[in-house]
């Protein structure tokens, strides 16, 4: 029996061969050693992003949120809903809030449910997977297991926007959060002084007005630069992509030089843990973080 | 042991600022028996940490100077200072009151010579100057401090220097065996005065006070205004102490916010119109001032100063909250935000940035020992359940000076009609 | 008791060295000296044998300030008379069909609250009214005023009053004042008009005069109000906004479809009443920033106006448009302005003759004071006071102002305000029974008296005293009302015959100190300056550079006066004649922005030095002999240093001829 | 003009403030704003490239009933969903949401801008997601290329080709969800069950044409 069990809600992109499929290995390999046990909620669905908006209208997104948690709620009960993906946090405890805070449409809701044969009645705590770390066991509980410090590797510890507004993790502040700076130094690694931390990276903006994102995209990775940092480090699978795979048009746009690694915080975990670079699924980035496939041969 | 001599015709003032020296006043200047408890070693509270008032320009010390004289020639008036109301117990008319009184290490023989701060040679954090500057641990908290007496910082007793400090003295004032002691005492009424507490702006995220260290708050600048403060009243900013001639005024920096406070604490809009002064009369042309604001709320006659200052070609006006504040490479703090008279969007650095920050109650009325209403700010409201006791000043509402006593003056007399009525026998 | 400064008037402003020695003790010996001589020239005050016993208040005007005052003072176990001119009590507030909350919840609207105030006043025995009345005489003094009242029927009424409360509140701006605003067009109202209009509506739609719902209603704030180019009000006037707030409200309460848009360019709505703007927002009032340009009034509206924010031209129709027109206080004519017009009637002037009956016809209390019928107005017409610490300051002693008549406010304030002036009012009485001065020397039992003998009826003592203490008498003679005096001492410095004195305070208690100081003969080097320091702040400011152990030139004498208006220039020549080789006068800023306690005290004082110059030619002395400082209690660290540079210049300029003559 | 366009114009007639109350999602608040503008200045796309009319000035135009420049308008397509706005009002507007609920709105109505690619990208997304219960990734790029027809596609996919090519090479766009691969919820069928219904509910709220 594990220490910790939650209902965990992959989402989308962290599914196989998608595009944060990295992230969930890595978490796979993190929550392993942490002795932290979590159980996909069978047949979960799209939480809708936020980009849906235009198309979804609101009830129908409710919808999709609430049969996740009908589905959590009828198979884990009493388990807490960990997400891994900003998004699908965002997504599902904006919806836990609006339904709670109206009955109409927690009617409505039902209503529609009973078409896919579900019912909700308590909607479960969403919470983020770094809520998790950081509140249920604790920056001291997570150096613990750590058998390889990342001595001496630098990283700018980017945040950005869903995993830190409107909700964001209690105690931060929304302009300066530390807790990715907490986690790196948790493991062994340094933190620089990085001030587009919470910088929007441009979200959905990537794929329908690129060039508006990568202007944004370009002040984060040169501020990473700046503050001398070897690699990005983030919790979002959107950061995570936008960051890290437009560093080629920027650089030709730009002209800019970039090529800075961007990494999930699970995957310093993981190698910190001792794990392989299989196991960080590093293989799975874009632009290869040599100095960590060095660290995980050692 | 101090001794203090109350009944229940006596009228409880507590708090020691501009408001409870005015009631005090007021009342013992009607005949009636008044005992004043301040928590700081000096009277004037908030107002003696002001280098001007709007809208003349004027000095508190001046209307402080006064009332010390209308003090001094009372003797109906006994004060207590270090002192802290810790519990209250009774109704109208007859309440019992435990006051607890700090050790001042300093007893009524000082004649405020000054040998015990050459002996001294801690340094400590000036609390009178909102810590931008340091104090010996044997100091006179400010020229008029009231009483003239030394205070010693309880860090250096029982230590060598306290010794030293003890044996610098030849009037034998300095007495380190002082210790902490509650007094008892009796009244009929009472008034709440325990004033304002600036809000705390490193709440306010976005303009990132504490980390950026040109980035100061409204009362901080009262200070470096005042040729008697940290700066000798040169304006210059906390980072590397360049002239600021280029500052910027941030309005309702935790007012009119429900992430904040709810409510408009009115004296911040004349505030900083009245700093754009200050600016002024450093630098002249040279001085540059810009209001980032809502709404001017310069109430009723204040609106000439208002106008006073819109002349004024070195300070500009813009209508907008400010989105937030980032730090260049040179320390200049740089402004985000749009101008929404006419949509003009500006990241504009300045030398320094004061941040206009609200009033808090520095007692809301649930922390009072004894149940008082309250608005949802915490202010003291008016109402008879609140039995023999009055708000007044800033306990009641987010008033200026002129306000305050107005407001203090009215407490008085409600304190005055229970006493009277005790006297009469009819209560 | 007379004090010789040793501590902060010569060791700490001396340095503790040899060189030093001789001056420091030469100092100390001259303040020991003084201080003996100034205790000889005194005697105790024996306190005003002339005081009043009356402890009853006066109150004029039965509005809601009025009526607080009326009830507080009552409360506290005073007799009150209360005048209203109208036939009812209740003023403004009760043409209100509701105010602004003053409590939480700051959301909605509240009864105005006058029908429980009339009912405690009817109630109350303490309180005499009289209805339809007015002061047609207020003579005497504080504690024994005598005031006439003239109800309109059967004859005067004469009450022994013992203080004074003035709340005889304001009038709305005139709108037709406002014809570009639409004012006296149809269906354009002001504030009051519309709260008639929700008073006839009782809670239901609201309608328009010629019977049509109103559907859509614009507000226009600051109508007439902060007006820079000064052709209309120039002030704020601090309730208009709330109560913009509050009648749209009347409209959306009764009819949630109502289109209600508040034009204003700063909505100023302080303290908790950010919460009754939020409820405003949330009833669907549109709240829009701009600048209206003309309104046409009719059975269409029009109001023209920019929105600042849309940086756009709008015109906005409407069935109703209200204007938030400001408050005009009723404070009785303005003496400067009567005083002119009196000298023109008596040069035979019609027309001004003409100005004075109709300026007298708006007096409230008619005082039968030397100096006027009423109180001193401050700014705009209002009876504010000018010092930011003491709110309650007129220069009428035991006379208060309260509510909107004082300064422009709202009723919340306005009862607050009326507390307050009830709590100054008491006092008032309760000194002026002891013989005791008020504000700024309260408690002070020494009072001003002449030698009639002496006295040249020049008037000079009348005239100048700042708050009207003096009459004359038939013969033309000063007559003092001791308890409306403030002690400063303004008569005694104005004196050319130096007839005036107090028990403690004379021509002779500063003589002496001046004959005690020791004057070195002109080849010793060493020069005598005296400072005649106002008490006030450049005393005090003295006494802190001692703090700050800010030296100074051992070379001064410092004498404290009252007040500079209380410096009489025989000082100033008897010094130089004496052989002292310069004079310091240090006072508070006088002009606008005055600092001084008793108002005009230094203004006066420094006119009078102004004429002294004319004396040092006559005696062939530089004007430099004679030096008029403005003193700020700040100035801790400038002025030894201004006192050295005087020294210096003395220095530079040489002994004074006048030694040993 | 469309006939729910019509319908709402009939409705509301010139009360533009009420229409948005009622039809866009969080619309209510809109009555809030006291245009401090602090959402202007916190939105980072505005400060990249200017939005036409920031948030609290669409506010302010709600409010001086200028309907078709607010409906038209593109501005609140730029909305990157950052919640910067939304955690700064110091009236607790939900300024986030209310971009959305407005461009939804006007898209509803036939009045947002024609080719607004975010509104394309989101009809996208969301057909995309529903279809199965998840998103396929490679089919969502697909038809975010070819939007403007092959040639246009193949351009654009060519421009992508670096970015397309890292993502197969990590393993992280998986070439075989383009033919029939990718992964699906079980129940696709209660879930189109169940998002009728609720667009159907949510039309009847509004009052709207379903």
């Amino acid at each position: 029996m594990a220490r910790k069990e939650y209902a965990f809600y992959p989402g989308c992109s962290s599914q196989k061969g998608a595009s944060a499929s990295n992230y969930l290995t890595s978490v796979e390999s993190m929550c392993k050693t942490l002795d932290v046990k979590m159980t996909e909620i069978p047949d979960w669905n799209c939480c809708g992003a936020s980009i849906s908006y235009a198309e979804s209208g609101e009830l129908p997104r409710l919808v999709m949120n609430a049969r996740n948690f009908a589905l959590a709620e009828q198979n884990l009960p009493g388990q807490d809903i960990v997400a891994t993906c900003a998004a699908c946090w965002l997504g599902s405890r904006e919806s836990k809030e609006r339904l709670e805070h109206s009955s109409v449409l927690m009617a409505d809701t039902n209503t529609a449910l009973k078409e896919a044969g579900l019912n909700l009645k308590v909607i479960p705590e969403v919470r983020h997977m770094v809520e998790v770390l950081i509140e249920d066991l604790g920056y001291d509980e997570l150096a613990k297991p750590v058998k390889k410090p990342l001595d001496g590797m630098k990283f700018a510890g980017y945040v950005g926007c869903q995993t830190n507004r409107p909700f964001g993790i209690a105690g931060e502040s929304f302009e300066n959060p530390m807790y990715l700076d907490k986690l790196v130094e948790s493991v062994g690694g340094t933190a620089t002084q990085f001030d587009q931390k919470v910088t929007c990276c441009g979200g959905a903006l990537a794929f329908s007005e690129p060039d508006k994102a990568q202007a944004q995209i370009k002040d984060i990775i040169e501020a990473a630069y700046d503050s001398g940092a070897e690699m990005l480090v983030t919790p979002c699978p959107l950061c995570q992509a936008n960051t890290e795979v437009y560093q080629g048009q920027i650089n030709k746009k730009y002209g800019t030089k970039f090529n800075m690694p961007v990494l999930y915080y699970s995957q310093l975990m993981t190698l910190a843990y001792g794990g392989t670079a299989k196991e960080a699924a590093l293989d799975g980035n874009v632009i290869k973080a040599r100095k960590l496939e060095e660290f995980a041969a050692k | 042991m101090t001794s203090v001599v109350a009944t229940n015709q006596t009228i409880l003032v507590v708090g020691g600022g501009i408001s409870g020296m005015t009631a005090a006043l007021e009342a013992a200047e009607t005949g009636k028996q008044v005992v004043l408890v301040e928590k700081n070693p000096y009277l004037g509270g908030r107002t003696v940490q002001l280098y001007r008032y709007f809208p003349k320009m004027c000095h508190p010390t001046c209307g402080l100077e006064i009332n010390l004289r209308r003090l001094k020639a009372n003797p109906r008036i006994q004060v207590l200072t270090m002192a802290e109301v810790t519990g209250i117990s009774g109704a109208k008319g007859d309440y019992s009151v435990s006051v607890k009184l700090a050790p001042r290490f300093v007893n009524e023989n000082c004649t405020a010579c000054g040998e015990c701060n050459k002996a001294a040679t801690t340094e400590i954090d000036d609390a009178f100057n909102y810590n931008l500057g340091k104090v010996k641990a044997a100091y006179l908290p400010n020229d008029m401090a009231y009483p003239q007496r030394y205070v010693i910082d309880p860090s250096v007793v029982g230590t060598a220097e306290g010794q030293a400090i003890k044996a610098a003295c030849k009037y034998s004032a300095v007495d380190l065996d002082m210790k902490e002691e509650v007094v008892t005492l009796n009244a009929g009424a009472i008034v709440w005065a325990t004033g304002w507490q600036p809000y705390d702006a490193a709440k306010i995220t976005p303009y990132r006070y504490g980390e950026f260290k040109n980035v100061i708050t409204n009362v901080e600048f009262e200070r470096l205004a005042d040729p008697h403060g940290p700066t000798g009243g040169k304006i210059l900013r906390p980072s590397d102490g360049k002239e600021a001639r280029n500052v910027a005024f941030i309005q309702c920096a935790g007012s009119r916010d429900e992430n904040h406070l709810r409510h408009c604490s009115r004296f911040c809009c004349m505030a900083s119109l009245k700093q754009t002064r200050y600016v002024d009369e450093a630098f002249g042309a040279d001085g540059k001032s810009t209001i980032y604001y809502i709404d001017i709320r310069a109430i009723d006659r204040f609106e000439d100063f208002y106008q006073q200052v819109q002349a004024n070609p070195n300070v500009s006006f813009v209508k907008s909250k400010v989105a937030r504040i980032t730090e260049d490479k040179n320390g200049d703090p740089r402004l985000w935000g749009v101008n929404t008279e006419g949509y003009i969007r500006y990241a504009e650095p300045h030398d320094l940035v004061v941040l206009a920050v609200g009033m808090e109650p520095s007692v809301k009325n649930v922390a009072i020992p004894i149940e008082v209403l309250g608005d949802s700010s915490g202010f003291v409201m008016a109402d008879p359940a609140n039995g023999g006791i009055f708000g007044a000043g800033c306990a009641t509402n987010a008033l200026d000076v002129n306000r305050a006593v107005q407001s203090a003056t009215a407490a008085a007399l409600g304190a005055v009609q229970v006493v009277s009525k005790v006297a009469r026998g009819e209560a | 008791m007379s004090r010789g400064n040793l501590r902060e008037g010569v060791i700490w402003i001396r340095p503790d060295t040899d060189a030093a020695r001789e001056t420091t003790q030469e100092m100390a010996e001259d303040y020991v000296r003084m201080a003996c001589a100034e205790v000889k020239a005194m005697t105790v005050p024996a306190g005003n044998t002339n005081t009043g016993t009356s402890k009853t208040l006066l109150v004029v005007g039965g509005g809601m300030s009025g009526m607080t005052a009326a009830l507080e003072a009552s409360k506290t176990g005073y007799k009150v008379v209360l005048i209203e001119k109208t036939g009812a009590l209740g003023g403004m507030a009760a043409k209100l069909w509701k105010r602004i909350p003053n409590r939480e919840p700051f959301k909605a609207p509240m009864d105005n609250g006058v029908a429980e105030l009339v009912a405690q006043i009817d109630a109350d025995a303490n309180i005499k009214v009289y209805l339809n009345a007015s002061v047609v005489k207020t003579a005497g003094a504080p504690g024994r005023f005598q005031v006439d009242i003239a109800v309109e029927s059967g004859p005067t009424v004469t009450e022994d009053i013992g203080a004074i409360i003035q709340a005889s509140g304001f009038t709305p701006y005139d709108m037709a004042k406002l014809p570009h605003l639409g004012g006296g067009q149809a269906n354009v109202v002001d504030q009051l008009g519309l709260e008639t209009l929700a008073k006839a509506a009782n809670g239901g739609p609201i309608k328009r005069a010629d019977g049509k719902e109103v559907n859509s209603v614009v507000f226009v704030q600051c109508a007439g109000q902060r007006d820079a180019t000064k052709e209309h009000l120039e002030y704020c006037s601090g309730h208009c906004c709330g109560t913009s707030v509050k009648q749209a409200m009347y409209f959306k309460d009764a009819n949630p479809d109502v289109e209600t848009v508040v034009l204003f360019t700063d909505l100023r709505m302080p303290g908790n009443n950010e919460d009754f703007y939020r409820a405003a927002q949330n009833k669907g009032i549109v709240f829009r920033k701009g600048v209206v340009s003309n309104v046409t009034g009719g059975g269409e509206c029009k109001v023209k106006f920019k929105d600042l924010i849309l940086n756009e031209d709008f015109t906005a129709d409407a069935d109703l448009v209200v204007l938030a027109t400001g408050m005009v206080p009723t404070t009785g004519p303005d003496l400067d302005q009567l005083g002119e017009a009196n000298r023109a009637a008596e040069g035979g002037n019609e027309e001004a003759k003409a100005q004075v009956v109709q300026m007298m016809s708006k007096s409230v209390l008619n005082l039968d004071y030397r100096q006027g019928p009423d109180v001193p107005q401050f700014k705009h017409g209002f009876n504010d006071s000018h010092f930011i610490c003491f709110p309650y300051e007129t220069r009428r002693t035991a006379i208060y102002a309260a509510g909107p008549v004082r300064r422009p406010m709202d009723i919340a304030q306005a009862t607050e305000d009326a507390t307050g002036a009830a709590m100054k009012a008491i006092q008032a009485m309760e000194n002026a029974g002891l013989g005791k001065a008020a504000h700024p020397r309260a408690g002070d039992l020494s009072f001003p008296t002449a030698r009639l003998e002496g006295c040249t009826q020049c008037k000079r003592c009348t005239v100048e005293c700042p708050f009207g203490a003096i009459d004359e008498d038939e013969r033309r003679f000063p007559l003092f009302n001791e308890s409306r005096c403030r002690r400063c001492g303004t008569c005694m410095g104005a004196c050319p015959v130096r007839v005036i004195s107090f028990e403690n305070y004379s021509v002779n208690t500063v003589g002496a100190q001046i004959k005690a100081v020791d004057i070195p003969d002109e080849f010793s080097e060493k020069p005598r300056v005296l400072i005649l320091a106002c008490e006030n702040d450049a005393y005090p400011a003295l006494d802190m550079a001692g703090m700050n152990r800010n030296e100074y030139d051992p070379y001064v004498r410092v004498i404290p006066v009252r007040c500079l208006g209380s410096v009489n220039t025989i000082w100033i020549t008897d010094a130089l004649n004496s052989g002292y080789d310069g004079v310091m006068l240090m006072g508070c800023k006088h002009g606008e922005q005055y600092q001084c306690h008793f108002v005009k005290g230094s203004e006066l004082g420094r006119y009078r030095m102004s004429k002294i110059y004319d004396t040092l030619k006559g005696m062939n002395l530089e004007e430099d002999r004679l030096m008029d400082l403005e003193v700020a209690i700040t100035d801790i660290d400038t002025l030894p240093k201004k006192i050295n540079d005087y020294a210096k210049r003395i220095v530079e300029m040489g002994m004074s001829p006048f030694k040993g003559l | 003009m469309s006939d729910m366009n019509q319908q709402m114009t009939a409705r509301y007639k010139n009360n533009f403030l009420k229409e948005i109350e009622e039809q866009a999602e969080m619309g209510d608040w809109v009555k809030m704003c006291m245009q401090c503008g602090v959402c202007s200045g916190s939105c980072p796309t505005n400060f990249h490239s200017a939005w036409d009319h920031p948030p609290q000035e669409l506010f302010m135009m709600i409010r001086a009933g200028k309907r078709d420049e607010v409906l038209e308008s593109g501005s609140m397509w730029n909305c990157v969903s950052c919640y910067n706005c939304y955690v700064r009002c110091p009236r607790k507007v939900p300024i986030t949401h209310i971009m959305h609920g407005l461009a939804e709105y006007a898209y509803r109505l036939g009045k947002a801008p024609k080719q607004q690619p975010t509104q394309f990208l989101s009809k996208t997304f969301w057909d995309n997601a529903t279809k199965t219960g998840r998103v396929n990734e490679v089919k969502l790029t697909q038809t975010l290329y070819f939007k403007n027809g092959l040639m246009d596609g193949i351009k654009q996919a060519m421009a992508m080709q670096s970015v397309a090519l890292g993502l197969v090479k990590a393993k992280r766009l998986n070439p075989m969800e383009a033919v029939g691969g990718g992964h699906k919820c079980k129940d696709i069928k209660g879930i189109h069950a169940m998002l009728a219904k609720a667009r159907e509910l949510e039309a009847q709220r509004k009052g709207r044409a379903a």
